[in-house]
């Protein structure tokens, strides 16, 4: 070993730059068997960041669900994947990118977007549709305008350019964001089941190719910025944003799937976090080998980079491969012809050790198997959440003085207000698979040369969260699941993205540790795996964290595309249907929100049982033919649903509902209980679907009639509720845009 | 007054724009381009502004609007 | 009547075109590798969406030095057929074949919805099956479709009933709100004074299914397939 | 050598990116900045060429690839 011993410069303050404890250090120096050099330290430093390590979240991953008939791959891969049956499979996943579009909005989320879709097709699988997961500060603020701004254009600059569609989202507001929005990108490929491809070496002799774009000093420590609070302390680390290259990325896309659809490769990693020192030791661990690398051939755009800065780059659009014997040069023609590099840097071989070679000079050799499985598990204080206050008991809720402003006022609010400002810039239609446009319950996209399609649903409350982390956790599982039932769509897997405050806070840990609980309970409720996702902690700013927010991701599948359902009313006469019960339940609303300035609780509560049973009952109607549409409650209840299922409808089609309830108006207008969908059928089928109802033991109540072109709603004999559709779309329509306008 | 304001990535950054006009004019046979890089330029009418208060404004409005001085930098002059 | 689709390096609408022309429309259709010299004998040669060379530095600006550009030169001066689309448009443009340029979308947004345009000539290879005046329901999706040529030019296209398709309202109006992304005189596509080349902004190869939203792009591709109007 | 090469849009067109920073800078306060104009800057590293090669090759690769003459000019000048 010639590498220099410098255990004596190992201080505490290297340690703090690294972020590694002293008790992580001697553990690295026990498995190495000596001091590592700066160069392995600083491999150790990435590999065993939060980012990649997931010490703090790991021990409670562990009670997720992630078994199923379906399931390929769970956890522990790039993506997870699900066998579809036709020989196909989907891939999917979901990620973070927060602190970088807090940085730098536009390339932050652009480069997002451009990792996760290499997680997607380094398994083998083409990329059909990406979603959005936002949380921005609100948008009457100039700063948070100009970062939403800047992250909607990265992630439209990205994936317009890479010829994804980007099919849907979902994007809320809060104060607690403005310091830290949250970026999350959800990417789902479609891949045949014998072309599946993981990060594998094979064996010993194999050649390593380096492939895309050259390595620079990009985001060099980026996993470990993603994995400490941001406060001045970090400013100093702030140069390490990328610059994405949707360009090449396609390029490389189309590069790897041939190489791989023509059987030239073993295996393949892409080098997103801690680039090059996580792909080389992670296809080595993974396949019980080691690798020998030569940083020299490593294409470099700097002159002058160090064996630590090759290693620990985080440039994006490269991939590292293991090629087939004796296939290399078939490799580099394919690469060549896209204008790519394609570089053999190394071999693998036996021993499980990595060796890396910069300047004839071995700068590195570790055991693989240390740097990518041995990170400790820490099992950090939790503070159990307390439960909120009632709403209400507090200080009483006045009822507005009238229901129809707090309706339109509601409509405006960002949360609430369409969203076409932002999918209007993503190209949503490219690959000509997309059935249902954004704004659906679900997004839809058809396989081509069959008749079954995938839906898609992002979901997450964070109020609901923050006020019951345990209920919110089940409630977001269950809203993703209710917005495939809506559009006809059974739940096959689920992903999610949890994205929380400081770990070393037990509060934090205690929310995180009731989120993982209540969506476990939820997935198992649904019998949906969760293969696969992405924690994101220290979203605090100065000491304050984000309201927890996990955000879940489910895919499923509609096995005749034509029954599939849309959220807006068909014609005039049909039936209005509500399925599921409204409660006294205005804690953690929308319209508390909005109209009150309050944001207290309890969160809805939530009945798994029910749920389901409403679920199914939405699913049967909709293979019977009953449903003219679909479109679940959620922010801003049964009033905003109805408002929506006529602007998604035939133009101008109003509504005439008549509620009857003991319930406050407000409660029963705006208020969020949970398990609801609303439904409109012809007057034929409303016997039919009330007897379902019953038979299931969900409830269902006719509460009105798609008429007119007014949204009225009454209750015992009162109109609390009346305005022209025109109207209300108005509000809901030009919310967004006009904040953008006033202040151009 | 008139001032130009140039925004560039800065060096260690990637410039995939430059780079890709670079490897057109290589394929167009300008072999001799060892390198590009593309950039911003601002062209601003400032009324009434003298000169030691462009010196003051121009720094403040290119770093804060026209640049991001966490991947670019900028450079200005007078044009007139 | 045999279709080449192009790709480029960044193309990413060349597979949905193929899908439209061969699988949905039933035509011969083949790829068209950007680098070769070959046209393989095709008809109608068709430039595709996306962002050829990720539209930097200008769009479809570097795709115009592409090797096998020069053969579709010469097929267009041949009087063979040329449709590009969205991309495709932009890269007739920046070779001449077509006049004028794209800037930036009025809003400086990129726009990706249906709109409406209206066919002001039926009497081109590529509008032969639609009426004059009709208003057709296609899918936008770019950056750059704000059109500009200087005024002698627009005057010359128009004259010469150049202008194929305008943005306009459901009922065929035009207006600056229609006009989406500020095209001067709300121009969506036009032809070469030939009459064989034509460009658009709108994708007809993303309306040509009901399930996905509507098949008023037929007409356009459907058009094509009689051949050259004589 | 390097050059430096300025593409802007001839005044004839529109140029409503600059109109939108100058309607930002307005807003932020600036409202002595009377016009904005947006362009694109090149700078190219040329290797074993002459002051007078340049002279004849950077117009040349300007007007042919950089700038699109139907809407834009440019200026260029040496650098170093
Ligand atoms: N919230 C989560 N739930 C379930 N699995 C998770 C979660 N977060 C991460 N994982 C899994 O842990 C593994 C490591 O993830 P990650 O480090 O994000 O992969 P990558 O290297 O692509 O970033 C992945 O398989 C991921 O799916
Ligand atoms: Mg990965």
């Amino acid at each position: 070993m010639s590498a220099p011993d410098r255990t004596a410069m190992i201080d505490d303050r290297i340690l703090k730059d690294h972020n590694l404890t002293r008790d992580e250090y001697k553990l690295i120096v026990k498995l190495v068997g000596r001091a590592p050099n700066p160069t392995e330290l600083g491999l150790f430093s990435v590999m065993w960041s939060e980012h990649c390590g997931y010490k703090s979240s790991r021990v409670h991953l562990k009670k997720l669900p992630t078994k199923g008939p379906a399931v390929i791959q769970g956890p522990g891969e790039n993506a997870g994947i699900l066998d579809i049956g036709d020989g196909l499979a989907v891939v999917f996943k979901i990620e973070s990118h927060n602190h970088p579009s807090f940085i730098e909005p536009y390339q932050g989320a652009a480069t997002g977007v451009g990792g996760i879709l290499r997680d997607i097709f380094t398994m083998g699988a083409r990329p059909i549709a990406v979603m959005d997961s936002l949380r921005f500060g609100p948008p009457d603020q100039p700063r948070n305008r100009a970062i939403m701004e800047g992250v909607v254009s990265g992630i439209a600059g990205y994936g317009n350019s890479f010829g994804v569609p980007t099919v849907g989202g979902e994007t809320s507001f809060d104060a607690g964001y403005a310091q830290n929005p949250l970026v999350n990108v959800f990417c789902l490929g479609l891949v045949r089941k014998d072309k599946i491809f993981y990060a594998r070496a094979e064996g010993a002799g194999n050649a390593v190719l380096y492939v895309g774009a050259k390595t620079g000093r990009d985001g060099i420590h980026g996993a470990t910025m993603a994995s400490a609070e941001f406060g001045t302390e970090t400013e100093h680390k702030r140069p390490n944003v990328q610059v994405g290259d949707p360009f090449k990325e396609k390029l490389l896309l189309e590069a790897c799937l041939e190489a791989m659809g023509r059987g030239l490769i073993v295996g393949i990693q892409d080098m997103g976090a801690a680039g090059l020192a996580c792909s080389t030791s992670e296809i080595a661990a993974k396949s019980g080998l080691g690798m020998d690398i030569d940083l020299d051939l490593v294409p470099q755009r700097e002159a002058g980079m160090t064996p630590y800065e090759i290693m620990l780059s985080e440039s994006q659009e490269r991939m590292l491969m293991v090629a087939r014997p004796g296939r290399v040069a078939e490799v580099q023609a394919i690469f060549a012809e896209w204008d790519l590099d394609a570089v053999v840097v190394g071999r693998v071989v036996e021993g499980g050790r990595l060796r890396v070679r910069f300047h004839g000079e071995e700068v590195i050799d570790l055991p693989v198997e240390a740097i990518v499985n041995l990170c400790p598990a820490l099992r950090r204080p939790v503070a159990k959440p307390r439960p909120a206050k009632p709403a209400g008991k507090g200080a009483p809720i006045p009822p507005p003085d009238n229901y129809t402003k707090a309706f339109l006022k509601l409509l405006a609010s960002p949360t609430i207000a369409d969203k076409e400002w932002i999918f209007g810039q993503y190209d949503h239609m490219v690959q000509t698979n997309t059935v249902f446009l954004p704004g659906a319950d679900a997004a839809v996209v058809r396989i081509k040369g069959s008749r079954r399609a995938l839906a898609a649903s992002l979901d997450g409350n964070s109020l609901h969260v923050r006020l019951d982390p345990r209920t919110g956790g089940a409630a977001a599982v269950a809203e993703a699941c209710r917005n495939l039932a809506c559009v006809g769509a059974r739940p096959i897997g689920i992903t999610n993205c949890l994205n929380f405050g400081n770990p070393e806070k037990p509060e934090v840990m205690g929310q995180f540790e009731a989120v993982i609980e209540g969506m476990a309970e939820a997935c198992k409720v649904f019998a949906v795996p969760v293969t696969g996702g992405n924690v994101s902690f220290y979203n605090d700013t100065e000491g304050a964290s984000i309201n927890p927010t996990p955000v879940v991701g489910v895919v499923g599948l509609i096995e005749d595309v034509a029954q599939a359902v849309r959220p807006g009313f068909k014609a005039a006469g049909d039936i209005v249907v509500l399925l599921g019960e409204t409660k006294d339940e205005l804690g953690g609303s929308e319209y508390l929100r909005s109209i009150h300035g309050r944001e207290d609780g309890p969160a809805p509560g939530l009945d798994l049982a029910l749920e389901k049973r409403v679920q199914e009952l939405c699913l049967e109607a909709v293979g019977l033919g009953l449903l003219r549409s679909a479109h679940d409650l959620s922010e801003g209840g049964l009033a905003v649903a109805l408002a929506e299922s006529c602007f998604h409808g035939l133009k101008d089609l109003g509504c005439v509902v008549e509620l009857e309830s003991e319930l406050r108006p407000d409660a029963l207008l705006f208020g969020e209980s949970a398990s609801r969908i609303l439904v409109s059928v012809r007057p034929s089928a409303l016997d039919r679907l009330l007897q379902l109802a019953r038979d299931r033991k969900a409830r269902a109540a006719a509460i009105g009639k798609v008429y007119g072109q007014s949204i009225v709603v009454g209750r015992a004999g009162f109109k609390l509720v009346d305005v022209t559709v025109r109207e209300a779309h108005r509000a809901w329509k030009n919310a967004i845009p006009d904040l953008f306008k006033i202040h151009a | 007054m008139k001032v130009r304001i140039l925004v560039s990535f800065k060096d260690s950054v990637l410039d995939p724009q430059g780079q890709t006009v670079k490897n057109a004019l290589l394929t167009l046979g300008y072999g001799f381009v060892r390198d590009v890089r593309q950039g911003k330029v601002f062209e601003l009418d400032l009324e009434g502004v003298s000169e030691d208060e462009a010196r003051r404004l121009v720094p403040e409005i290119a770093s804060k609007v026209l640049a991001n001085p966490i991947i670019e930098t900028f450079v200005w002059d007078i044009l007139a | 009547m045999k279709f080449g689709v192009v790709v480029f390096p960044g193309s990413n609408c060349d597979a949905d075109t193929l899908h439209a022309l061969g699988d949905i429309l039933g035509r011969e259709a083949v790829y068209l590798w950007h680098k070769d010299h070959d046209l393989k004998g095709v008809d109608c040669v068709v430039l595709p969406g996306g962002f050829a060379h990720g539209d930097y530095l200008r769009s479809g600006a570097i795709a115009r030095f592409s090797p096998l550009m020069r053969e579709v030169g010469e097929h267009a001066a041949r009087g063979g057929l040329v449709l590009g689309i969205c991309n495709g448009f932009q890269v007739l443009l920046e070779m001449g074949l077509l006049p004028g340029a794209m800037l930036r979308n009025k809003n400086l947004k990129f726009l990706c919805r249906f709109v409406t345009v209206r066919v002001e000539s039926e009497k081109t290879a590529f509008t032969r099956l639609a009426r004059k005046g009709q208003v057709l329901r296609l899918p936008i999706a770019h950056f750059d479709g704000n059109y500009y040529a200087p005024p002698d030019v627009l005057d010359e296209v128009e004259s010469n009933g150049r202008v194929v398709l305008r943005y306009c309202d459901d009922q065929g109006r035009l207006s600056e709100e229609s006009n989406v992304n500020g095209s001067l005189r709300s121009i969506a596509g036009l032809v070469n004074a030939a009459g064989n080349v034509m460009g658009l902004m709108p994708h007809p190869e993303r309306a040509v299914e009901d399930l996905l939203g509507g098949t008023d792009g037929r007409l356009i591709l459907e058009s094509l397939i009689g051949g050259r109007v004589p």
